[in-house]
């Protein structure tokens, strides 16, 4: 799963010279966080973020209500938005967890996708939420059994064999060393149009392993 | 690209065929007898008959025709029976005729009823020596002789009947004997580049008209350099802004002053700069052949009154052609991709526009030359139009023929240049 | 895309009233021709006042030479004394009104020389233009090259040599007009026929084995009306200033009626004594030319929008 | 081939951001010199990212309005009068011309019907295209070609760097609009506006343009409003449709549930009288929607379907119906789109429909009125070298129509099918005696027809008339109905002179036409009524064979099938014999008896109209039913493109003038040599069905048909 597969393209886009207020309606009615700034050609220019958008007391001169309207009335997205030189970007060739890495070393909410400076996209949380479940096969519904096996020794391919003697299509797969126990791993699978017993009755055929955990997800 | 020349060669062939023809025939219908004209009223019947007769208009219309176009060396050298040569004399730098009668150049004169044969010397001059000429016998007995004059005609004289003849000279009419009774005025012929002499100078009418079709090249000149350069880009403002202020004023402009007839204009021009302003010389004094270099603010005027009718009818018709492109297909689409209109205009619509005026503003170039005739005669302008105003009223062939040659001439290439100019602007068509 | 115009309303047999209204309604949809018909009718009006009434006759020279626009003339007198109001007046008629026929008979037929030199050039042009547009090939290659070459060849030239041809004469003035102005009518007609014969009902007409003059006449042509009309309008104008020119060379339209060009020539000679004696004239072609010209373009935007 | 399931179905789409295009209650209103016109009324729709929203109506219907009123493209006196158009978030109606421009071509494209206009034709095509990055990206002009040619690439376009060098008309209308399309799509637009940019091209060509649409439209995730009036396109491209009539909004809803059970009258209408091309010939008869489209100026207060409405009631006439969403998603503007059951609908009576006969039932009998035996028409083509001018040059022509040999029995029609330059028309304009044929014969009714109209006798033409193509210019615009009418009956005296005016309006009636037309003008009759003018004057002097020439193509479908129907009346009633041109396989399906296919001028198969539709077929004829879009979401159609362009009459391909796109030669031994050398023989397979081809005759029975219906799942 690359970022080019999962990211939102043709984003909520405006100009530098949108009014900050217009900025903020635009968020708010679209319940989007992240608005990219472009100028012609699409090309980044900076990013509004919701936090850019509250204002720093220490900004305001005085308090008195007119020159506050007055200043707010002024303020145009580009003077709010973060430069772009500071906004942490990514390309869609790259691979979602790398992507997801940067967000989470950065301590960022969003990703706009450039090719050579051109917004192609943008990747949100919510867009990496999404890939971890479709990865996970959650989209449709059927049985996650979660099995715990020793690492390295096969054990893993002959549970897969078994599986798919069945005909039966996994959908998802995702497998975590376990905590509690080094030397072990535990593989997620996601298996449609079967009911627990079946799938159960399928894996126990193979030894040295354990169903930790199994339901049938809607 | 071959064949289109080809064409276009044909055409400008045909075209002067049909003009010269057309022409002819009305002067021949009309003009009369151009001999009152030439020897004034008060002269005698008898003069002009035989004056008439002295300039060959006694021949069959289409004969004389033919001798225009294409000459009558060739048809009378079969009565002379020796080739006819024409050699330029040194003194006079004009053209002369003569026998060639094996290898010495010959012509002849009658004196008192005997032919004298008068031979041309290597520096020129003519020595006269008594030779017997063998005189040949017609159908009904009568002896004549063909030879060529000194006035350069291939004449017939009658043994022993001389003609009276009357011979104009500067001082008026003289009547002589020994006259021939029959002339051919010698010529080349158009195709030969010999226009023949104009009956109202009696000098070649190439000499004359020369230096005035130069005048008249040089004021169209101006005048077109001037008027399509300003008319295009009026025409485009125009087009740009269709139906604004500015498109309004210059189409009603345009408008007014293609409808005012040039000498309208040119009065008006007169009453303006010349009479209230003093700015131009309100009447033009063309003194010396080469005046207009001498004094270009002779220009000024006529050019302003020529380049007025003109610059209406371009703007209005390169206006047209713009709006009807600024709504095409292809300039939506150069809108809708986002094109500034600065560049939709320039790069997209300007080429396509200026297509149709091309061609059109080519036509025009002989419009433009008919409007000169009457510029010229407003100011005494001494020009092509003119002197063909002036050879029409009076009826001289040769002059007329030779001026509207020249006039075909220049109409047929300026529309190739158009088609050219057409053909480089429309891909379409490059790559056919 | 398709087809799928409104209804006019259901209207029975479209009355020979009502269909004239609905022409005459075009030409006021758009100012400029109103404007452009304003000033025809203002001249047109002038002529005919002047068949019976002008302020003084025309030819008699009661008055002092040269005299600027005063009370008893209002435009002033002309070089040889005679009134320029009225001279001006009786200048329409010879242009719009009416024509001498030649021969001392003196039968004078209503329609004025540009007119009936237009008239000419239309029949003639139309003749022209519809075969060469329709037969096509030899036909139309050998009429396109004589009209080429009439084309080629400046107008102003072409009436110089007619006119002195023949002696002067209203009769030889509409004949240079119509010679002159058929080319211009022939080619406008051969482009208007070309593009018609390409439609559909030229094939039934031929696919009902109609003779050529009748797809010619009757089919071709009564399409075409409209823009001929048009440009007939701009012709007549076109006639109005070459009539003027000649005036003005000496060689328009025979003495002693008046005519606008030769009285600016004459005027011209004596621009230095009186300035005023040359812009009655000249201002009364200019306007009148303008006139049909605006008329004419109004015309033909209406009638571009109206078939849109 | 709609959007390929997954082999699960997904059931819960993840929850996608906002929608590219939101257009809520948009109204659009035209200045006009006293009043304004109002051309399109609360419209609303949404368009998401990747999704294909089809816009379907009749020509009039304002569906080219609402795309305009997107780019703010409505010309002087047209202007948004409410709602609003909301794109990525922001609405466009309030924007200025300068935020308005940088959005165009950048994050908005437009592909439009005809390609030839679209581009400048002084224009080098790269130049043009180059334009759109380098302006909107300041790109350079290197970096710009090398992704111009990229994408002609991406968009099938052969040898696209020469391409970039030439100019629009040295290349084909199908390569002319996939240039446009890629010009298009070099910014990566968020929302792609066509409209009708197929309508113009051929089927096969139109075919292969829909592919490249769905292809691109899953790459780049790009949103595209597809506006267009035939629904066979719609099935093919769209997810989701809206039907537009009269300027409003009536119906909407995905393409399955729409096709399935339309709910509002007029879409089911609009479903009859189209011609589906599975169906066979009894159960494909076309029920055409009576009455005409309420001009913009008067259009009824209360619902505007209900003058032309089977279940109008007083609510109808007096309530505007809004546009409600129905318990399966589906929104119509009906009071009772819910009650009304689109299976039990009986045509209403005074549409009179013509019995079909049982097709080949007494097909044997009926005697040729009409033979043609190896015809050829060839233009000569003038060179353009020098030589050629002076007539030395090599003889060059343009073979138009290829030994045609074919036969049209009495009573019967004969459908002529190709696409355009295939010789069709020429073959008409022969037959009837516009053009002199070069060689061959032809027989009609005995007489020898080989020659042009002036060497036959009156009585010869009469017998024989045409009907035209362009309603527009089908009648004569300076006379009145009657006139034109009556001119026939005139010019052969097959009518006295006073009984005339009588004749003309019994057959104005007979033309569904009543007695008021008789006085009215062209321009005052709508298209449909036009067209039956025209059919009523090639009858008026009773000839036995009409040709008729595509008389339907440039009409509205709902009026196409009143046309179809009259003339199928009219052969009914007096026996007339007609020759019928189309380029719709669907529409020659459902009228002809016998259909002849034309490829570059050769007949490929000619035969039964049913015995056509199914296999042993002419791999051309494959192709072409294959190209054509149904409008069925449900059917399954083979899948088959043709390569190439159509190649030039002058210097056609030797032997088989198919060979060189012909997708079927691999079946022969090495790769289909003998098609380039000689001409196929005519492969017979009775009762007049002959297939003009190399392939054996049982190979050919092999092929699977092309249309299957696609198992429920």
């Amino acid at each position: 799963m690359l970022v080019k597969d999962c990211m939102t393209r043709h984003p909520i886009m405006i100009s530098p010279e949108t009014p900050a207020a217009e900025a903020q309606k635009i968020m708010a009615e679209n319940q989007i966080r992240h608005l990219p700034v472009v100028g012609s050609g699409k090309r980044l220019l900076g990013l509004i973020t919701r936090q850019r958008l509250s204002l720093k007391p220490d900004e305001l001169g005085s308090l008195n209500i007119w020159e506050i309207s007055r200043r707010l009335s002024a303020m145009t997205a580009k003077k709010i938005m973060l430069k772009a030189e500071h906004v942490q970007t990514i390309i869609p060739d790259k691979t979602v967890e790398r992507a997801a890495r940067i967000m989470t070393d950065h301590k960022v909410g969003c990703l706009p996708v450039l090719e050579d400076g051109i917004v192609v996209g943008i990747l949100t949380e919510t867009d990496l939420l999404k890939s971890f479940q479709t990865m996970l096969g959650l989209p449709a519904d059927g049985v996650r059994v979660t099995v715990r096996m020793p690492g390295g020794v096969g054990i893993f391919k002959q549970v897969i064999v078994a599986i798919s003697e069945e005909g039966w299509p996994i959908l998802g797969l995702g497998s975590f060393p376990t905590r509690k126990q080094p030397g072990y791993w535990d593989s997620v699978f996601k298996i449609a149009g079967v009911n627990i017993d079946e799938v159960e009755a399928v894996i126990n055929q193979v030894p040295n392993q354990e169903i930790v955990d199994i339901r049938e997800v809607v | 690209m071959a064949r289109f020349l080809f064409r276009s060669a044909i055409s400008a062939i045909v075209t002067m065929l049909i003009v010269s023809i057309t022409l002819f025939f009305f002067l021949e219908v009309g003009s009369g007898d151009v001999t009152v004209k030439i020897l004034g009223i008060e002269s005698t019947p008898e003069q002009r008959a035989s004056y008439r007769a002295q300039l060959g208009l006694n021949a069959p219309a289409w004969q004389r025709y033919v001798d225009w176009l294409a000459g009558n060396d060739w048809r009378a050298k079969n009565q002379v029976g020796h080739p006819l040569v024409s050699v330029t004399n040194q003194m006079t730098g004009e053209q002369e005729w003569w026998a060639d009668v094996d290898g010495t150049l010959t012509r002849w004169t009658m004196e008192d009823g005997r032919i004298l044969t008068l031979q041309r010397q290597p520096d020129g001059t003519a020595s006269a020596r008594i030779i017997s000429v063998d005189w040949n016998t017609d159908e009904n007995g009568e002896e004549f002789f063909w030879g060529v004059d000194t006035k350069n005609n291939a004449v017939k004289w009658v043994r022993g009947s001389g003609e009276t003849v009357w011979v104009r000279t500067k001082a008026g009419f003289r009547k002589e004997g020994n006259g021939p009774r029959e002339y051919i005025p010698l010529r080349k012929g158009l195709i030969r580049f010999d226009a023949g002499k104009s009956l109202q100078t009696g000098r070649p009418v190439a000499v004359t008209l020369i230096p005035r079709v130069r005048n008249t090249l040089v004021l169209a000149g101006i005048a077109f350099l001037i008027v399509m350069p300003l008319a295009l880009i009026l025409g485009i403002i125009a087009g740009i802004n269709e139906g604004k202020v500015i498109d309004r004023t210059i189409s009603i402009v345009g408008l007014t002053l293609t409808a005012t007839p040039e000498f309208v204009t040119g009065i008006f021009l007169i009453l303006i700069f010349g009479i209230w302003l003093q700015v131009v010389p309100a009447v033009a004094l063309f003194t010396s052949p080469n005046a207009i270099f001498e004094d270009p603010s002779l220009l000024i005027l006529p050019v302003l009154t020529l380049t007025a009718v003109e610059l209406g009818y371009i703007a209005r018709m390169t206006r047209a052609s713009m709006v009807e492109v600024m709504d095409t297909a292809y300039i939506r689409t150069a809108i809708i991709k986002g094109m500034p209109r600065r560049r939709v205009v320039l790069r997209h619509a300007l080429r396509n526009a200026l297509m149709a005026p091309i061609t059109i503003i080519m036509l025009h170039v002989n419009w433009l030359i008919g409007g000169v005739v009457v510029v010229e005669a407003i100011f005494g302008y001494p020009g092509l139009g003119s002197y063909i105003y002036k050879a029409a009223v009076f009826g001289d062939p040769n002059a007329v023929e030779a001026a509207a040659m020249l006039l075909v001439i220049i109409a047929v290439i300026t529309r190739l240049l158009g088609d050219l100019a057409y053909t480089f602007l429309n891909p379409r068509i490059r790559y056919a | 895309m398709t087809v799928a115009q409104p209804t006019a309303t259901v209207s029975s047999k479209p009355s020979r009233l009502k269909k004239a209204w609905e022409g005459i309604s075009i030409v006021f949809e758009s100012r400029v021709a109103t404007v452009g018909l304003i000033i025809v009718l203002f001249w047109f009006a002038l002529g005919i006042i002047s068949l019976f009434w002008t302020p003084y006759p025309p030819n008699a020279n009661l008055f002092e030479q040269n005299l600027p626009p005063n009370t008893t003339n209002w435009l002033g007198t002309d070089h040889l004394g005679r009134d320029i109001t009225s001279r001006l007046m009786t200048g329409t008629q010879v242009v719009l009104l009416k024509t001498r026929l030649p021969g001392d008979l003196g039968i004078v037929i209503p329609g004025g020389v540009a007119l009936w030199g237009v008239f000419g050039a239309l029949v003639v042009g139309a003749f022209l233009g519809l075969n060469a547009a329709y037969r096509g090939g030899w036909w139309d290659q050998s009429i396109m090259q004589v009209l080429d070459a009439l084309v080629a060849f400046p107008a102003i030239v072409l009436y110089l040599v007619i006119i002195t041809a023949f002696e002067q004469g209203d009769v030889v003035v509409i004949f240079a007009i119509t010679i002159t102005g058929a080319p211009g009518v022939a080619r406008l007609v051969r482009s208007l026929a070309l593009d018609i014969k390409t439609r559909d009902y030229i094939r039934a007409a031929e696919t009902r084995g109609e003779k050529v003059s009748y797809i010619m006449f009757k089919e071709i042509f009564p399409n075409a009306r409209g823009p001929i009309l048009v440009d007939a309008m701009l012709r007549v104008g076109y006639a109005i200033f070459m009539i003027g020119t000649l005036g003005f060379l000496g060689i328009g339209l025979p003495p002693p009626d008046p005519d606008w060009g030769s009285m600016v020539n004459e005027a011209r000679k004596f621009i230095f004594l009186n300035p005023w004696g040359v812009i009655p004239p000249a201002v009364a072609i200019a306007s009148l030319v303008v006139g049909l010209n605006l008329f004419a373009d109004g015309l033909r935007e209406e009638l571009t929008r109206y078939q849109k | 081939m709609a959007e390929a399931a997954m082999d699960w179905t997904v059931n819960k789409n993840l929850s996608d951001a906002g929608p590219v295009l939101k257009i809520e209650e948009v109204a659009v209103a035209y200045k006009v010199r006293h009043g304004e016109i109002v051309a399109v009324q609360n419209v609303s729709f949404e368009i998401k990212r990747g999704e294909s929203y089809g816009i379907v109506g009749e020509s009039g219907c304002g569906k080219s309005t609402v795309a305009w009123a997107i780019v703010n493209f409505l010309g002087a006196n047209g202007y948004v009068k409410a709602g609003s158009i909301k794109f990525l978030g922001q609405d466009l109606v309030g924007k200025t011309g300068e935020e308005l421009r940088k959005l165009r071509g950048d994050q908005i494209a437009m592909v439009y019907q005809d390609p030839m206009q679209a581009l400048n034709p002084s224009m080098k095509l790269g130049d043009q295209m180059k334009e759109v990055l380098t302006v909107h990206r300041g790109m350079s002009d290197a970096d710009a070609a090398k992704r111009c040619i990229e994408m002609l690439d991406r968009v099938y376009m052969p040898d696209a760097a020469n391409v970039m060098k030439r100019y629009p008309h040295q290349i084909s209308g199908g390569q002319q609009q996939r240039v446009v399309i890629a010009m298009a799509l070099l910014n990566n637009p968020a929302l792609l506006i066509m409209d009708e940019p197929t309508t113009a091209l051929d089927v096969t060509v139109e075919a292969a343009v829909l592919d490249l649409i769905a292809e691109l439209r899953r790459d780049f995730d790009t949103a595209i409003m597809y506006i267009t009036h035939n629904l066979g396109v719609v099935a093919r491209v769209c997810n989701r449709v809206g039907v537009m009539y009269a300027g409003e909004m009536v119906e909407r809803g995905t393409v399955e549930q729409i096709f399935k059970k339309p709910q509002h009258p007029y879409t089911q209408g609009l479903m009859r009288c189209v011609p589906k091309l599975g169906a066979d010939k009894a159960s494909s008869m076309l029920y055409p929607i009576i009455g005409r489209v309420p001009p913009p100026r008067n259009r009824p207060i209360g619902c505007i379907f209900n003058p032309r409405c089977d279940y109008t009631q007083d609510r109808c006439i007096e309530e505007r119906p809004q546009l409600r969403d129905m318990p399966n998603g589906v929104s119509v503007r009906c009071h009772f789109a819910g009650e009304i059951d689109p299976a039990q609908w009986t045509p209403p009576e005074e549409l009179k429909l013509p019995s079909i006969s049982g097709g080949d039932g007494d097909n044997g009998e009926a005697e040729p009125i009409l033979t043609v035996n190896g015809l050829k028409k060839y233009y000569p083509v003038q060179g353009s070298s020098l030589k050629d001018l002076l007539g030395r040059g090599p003889k060059r022509y343009v073979k138009a129509v290829e030994d045609a040999t074919f036969s049209v029995k009495k009573g019967k029609t004969l459908g002529i099918v190709g696409e355009s330059g295939c010789g069709k028309s020429t073959l008409i304009k022969t037959l009837i005696g516009l053009e002199e044929s070069t060689a061959g014969e032809a027989q009609f009714l005995g007489f020898d027809i080989t020659g042009d109209l002036s060497t036959r006798n009156k009585q010869l033409i009469q017998e024989l008339q045409m009907v035209f193509q362009n309603p527009d210019s089908t009648m004569n615009p300076s006379y009145s109905v009657g006139q034109q009418i009556g001119r026939p009956m005139i010019r052969f005296g097959t009518v006295p002179k006073n009984q005339v005016r009588d004749e003309v309006i019994k057959l104005l009636q007979a033309m569904r036409l009543g007695e008021n037309y008789y006085d009215r003008l062209p321009r005052q009759l709508s298209g449909g009524e036009k067209q039956r003018v025209g059919i009523a004057r090639a009858l008026a002097s009773s000839p036995n064979v009409v040709l008729c020439d595509e008389p339907v193509s440039a009409l509205d479908v709902s009026v196409q099938a009143a046309i179809l129907n009259l003339l199928l009346d009219v052969q009914a009633e007096s026996g007339t014999t007609m020759i019928f041109i189309a380029h719709d396989l669907s529409v020659v399906r459902f009228f002809s008896d016998d259909v002849a296919v034309m490829y570059l001028g050769q007949i490929m198969e000619i035969g039964p109209a049913d015995a056509i539709y199914a296999p042993p077929y002419h791999p051309y004829t494959e192709a072409l039913l294959s190209a054509v879009p149904i409008p069925d979401p449900t059917i399954q159609q083979k899948h088959i493109r043709l390569e190439g362009n159509v190649p030039s009459a002058i210097s056609p391909p030797s032997g088989c003038r198919f060979h060189t796109r012909c997708p079927r030669r691999h079946l022969l031994p090495n790769n289909g040599k003998i098609c380039e050398e000689e001409l196929p023989p005519w492969r017979e397979i009775g009762d007049g069905h002959r297939i003009f081809c190399h392939i054996p005759l049982e190979t050919l029975r092999t092929f699977d048909p092309i249309i299957t219906q696609k198992e429920e799942d």
